[in-house]
């Protein structure tokens, strides 16, 4: 990478894990309360 | 039009005798806007900031507090008896009590800032002389919002489950816009900035009471009607 | 196939594609030279806040449309995509202040769109709560809808207020990474990412809105 | 006088009204029999414009005005005075400034309540609170009086009484429509009498000659066998 750019890929990781873990979480809970009853 | 207004003025001329006449809760809610200043007066450390930066901070804040627990008990009286049920058979309109409501509370919470106001002044000696007027005009204004949806709401928490707790939650995201406008006009009237600094302000908090007059008028009906 | 398996599908196919998004923003898609590899959080963000708002919206249009028709399809429509706004609504507050951290240098600030889908997060919290509290299914229904167009108006209310007193109000210091001029491989990849939370958002409804239609039902046979 | 034609409502599944039809003239009394959850106090309700029906349509002559609702609650502010209610809800009737004083005066003396006037709602007995009650319904001088189960929670001095008091405002050109599970309760009253089943008129006819027993048989037939 150019000099200048700066090193926070750490971040983005971050981001880019707990987008899924909520869609999945959610996912779940769906499923869970339309098989339950 | 006259027949909506006068069958408003009934609905509140009813609600204030109600008030003037059991009095405890509007002394208690004037009793809570002394004690909210009070806590203020502990809850900061004066050397460290100037009361007059913490002042609107402070009014608005118990202001706040205050008209939310008047607009607790707005429809509470209406529940004695099934009142309520007696004013929808009766020929009154559903706006004329919408407005004679809006009507009470802001009389209601008026007079809780009426006294809420000196005290204010008093315990953080604020100089509110010179900007009295203006001063007026905004907790006016901003009354008028707070008190506009807050009547809605209360219409329709009164028939849940914890009512009292419901209608902060409900409440306050619709508060905080008017809040904000009132305490930084509040803050530039104090700092004796020009009256053209607070004019934008004030049109903003004008075009939130239209707004949300109007918005809660036409909506009102569905909440007591099926 | 019932609507819920249906809705199941399209999460599924949504959560794939999203997967494709990942690909292309992690790979294919150049690092911003100001922000670095964080700029690329917003093909996540933006498109979340955006189906967020589009969500509101559409509780808002439900909403009036209920007061005038009674049609219970429309209130399980505005309660099915309330809850969905509100999960999306967690995904800008979480991933907002993850890029606020190296960007501006701290969690949160009051930035004005922030500010506001915080709003939009505590009014949807509220409009559940207000749903959790009613017992009576007619009423639950109309008190839903007044509060979902009240929660409307005042977004419309705060957004407005935003470009109409612009000098009023705290004015973002962000870099708006939307704005054009932003590289067409960057805005490609922002436009996939808000198509796949669109289909996201309808399989989620979808499901939501079968558990409603499925409470009822037990509601009634009692 | 009054009309509906074709009314149908449902809660969810659960049909309240399927398809009520009935006129009345003045002069008429319709006695609804029919159990809890039949429906009743949906038709009574249609009719008095607080619910607007799924299907078909309810005409009152005069509107809201013309009607007096008595129901199982008072519609009275414990705290007023009974001449305070009584004026306040002849203002919402409509009832011109010059005549509230009038009216209120003469509705207190038929009831007997004369000496009470000044006292407060909330500290009368049971007794005198139904009679206040049945005041504020008849202040306007409705001329269709909507009855939904009117006796119940009285004691039989305090039901007797309320017969007599109906008794003498069923002629003089008014409507009375009255609801109730109780097949002894008011049946001498009326002039007609309806059996209501699960949202539908099972029977609708002139009392004609029948006796209470006899229709207190019918309405056990109708109401087991449909």
């Amino acid at each position: 990478m150019s000099e200048g750019v700066p090193q926070n890929a750490g971040y983005l990781v971050a981001a880019y894990i707990v987008v899924p873990v909520i869609l999945l979480a959610y996912a779940a809970s769906l499923y869970r309360r339309s098989t339950r009853s | 039009m006259r027949e909506l207004l006068g069958q408003a003025w009934t609905v509140a001329r009813k609600d204030l005798v109600l008030e003037f006449r059991t009095r405890t809760a509007l002394l208690s809610a004037v009793v809570f806007t002394a004690l909210v200043l009070t806590v203020f007066n502990f809850g900061r450390d004066p050397t460290a900031v100037a009361t007059i930066d913490l002042a609107p901070s402070i009014l608005w804040v118990t202001f706040t507090f205050a008209a939310m627990l008047a607009l607790n008990r707005a429809f509470q009286l209406e529940l004695e008896n099934g009142a309520l049920e007696g004013l929808l058979v009766s020929p009154l309109s559903r706006h004329s009590l919408y407005l004679g409501k809006l009507l009470a509370n802001l009389g209601f919470v008026g007079v809780v800032e009426a006294v809420g106001l000196p005290l204010f002044v008093l315990f953080f000696n604020v100089p509110v002389a010179p900007v009295l007027l203006p001063l007026i005009g905004v907790i006016a204004l901003a009354t008028v919002g707070f008190v506009s949806v807050g009547t809605l709401f209360s219409a329709m928490v009164v028939r849940t489950r914890f009512a009292e707790l419901m209608l902060p939650v409900l409440l306050l995201p619709f508060l905080l816009l008017p809040l904000t406008y009132a305490v930084q006009a509040t803050a530039r009237l104090l700092a004796g900035r020009p009256l053209s600094e607070v004019s934008g302000w004030l049109k903003l908090l004008a075009a939130y009471d239209l707004v949300f007059v109007t918005v809660a008028l036409l909506l009102f009906p569905h909440t007591v009607d099926e | 196939m019932s609507l819920a398996q249906k809705g199941r599908r399209v999460v599924l196919a949504g959560l794939v594609l999203l997967g494709g998004v990942y690909v292309r923003a992690l790979a294919f898609t150049p690092v911003e030279r100001f922000q670095g590899p964080a700029q690329k959080i917003f093909y996540l963000h933006v498109p979340a806040a955006v189906t967020t708002e589009l969500a509101v919206i559409l509780v808002g249009l439900a909403s009036v449309f209920f007061l005038f028709l009674k049609d219970p399809r429309l209130d399980r429509f505005a309660e099915a995509s309330a809850e969905v706004g509100t999960v999306f609504a967690a995904i800008v507050l979480t991933t907002g202040p993850i890029w606020g951290k190296p960007i501006w240098g701290t969690w949160w600030t009051w930035d004005a769109r922030l500010t506001s889908t915080l709003f939009l997060f505590f009014l949807l919290i509220g409009y559940h709560v207000l749903r959790g509290a009613v017992t009576d299914a007619g009423l639950r229904a109309r008190y839903a809808a007044v509060l979902g167009i009240c929660a409307v108006v005042l977004v419309g209310f705060i957004h407005m207020s935003v470009y109409l007193f612009p000098t009023l109000h705290p004015q973002p210091i962000v870099l708006r990474p939307a704005k054009p001029g932003v590289p067409p491989e960057m805005l490609v990849t922002l436009l996939l990412s808000f198509g796949v939370f669109l289909v996201l958002y309808v399989g989620f409804v979808m499901q939501r809105y079968a558990i409603a239609q499925q409470r009822e039902g037990a509601a009634s046979d009692v | 006088m009054l009309s509906a034609e074709g009314l149908r409502h449902a809660y969810g599944r659960v049909v309240a009204l399927d398809g009520v039809s009935l006129t009345l003239v003045p002069g008429q009394t319709l006695a609804i029999f029919g159990p809890n959850g039949a429906g009743k106090t949906t038709l009574l309700k249609v009719l008095a414009g607080l619910i607007r029906p799924q299907q078909g349509w309810a005409r009152i002559a005069g509107g809201r005005r013309a009607i007096g609702w008595i129901g199982h609650e008072s519609h009275l502010y414990g705290h007023l005075s009974v001449r305070e209610n009584l004026l306040f809800w002849a203002a919402l009737y409509g009832v011109p400034t010059t005549e509230r004083g009038v009216r209120a005066t003469a509705v207190l003396e038929r009831l007997g309540l004369s000496d009470r006037a000044g006292q407060v709602v909330w500290s009368l007995s049971r007794g005198l609170m139904q009679r206040a009650a049945l005041a504020k319904a008849l202040v306007h001088d409705p001329r269709v009086l909507l009855l939904d189960e009117p006796f119940t929670g009285l004691d039989l001095a305090a039901a007797a009484e309320l017969r007599t008091l109906l008794g003498e405002l069923r002629g003089a050109g008014r409507v009375l429509v009255l609801a109730t599970h109780n097949v002894d309760e008011g049946v001498e009253l009326a002039t007609d009498v309806a059996f209501q089943r699960h949202g539908r008129f099972v029977q609708l006819a002139p009392r004609g000659a029948r006796g209470t027993a006899d229709i207190a048989a019918a309405y056990r037939r109708a109401v087991t066998d449909a």
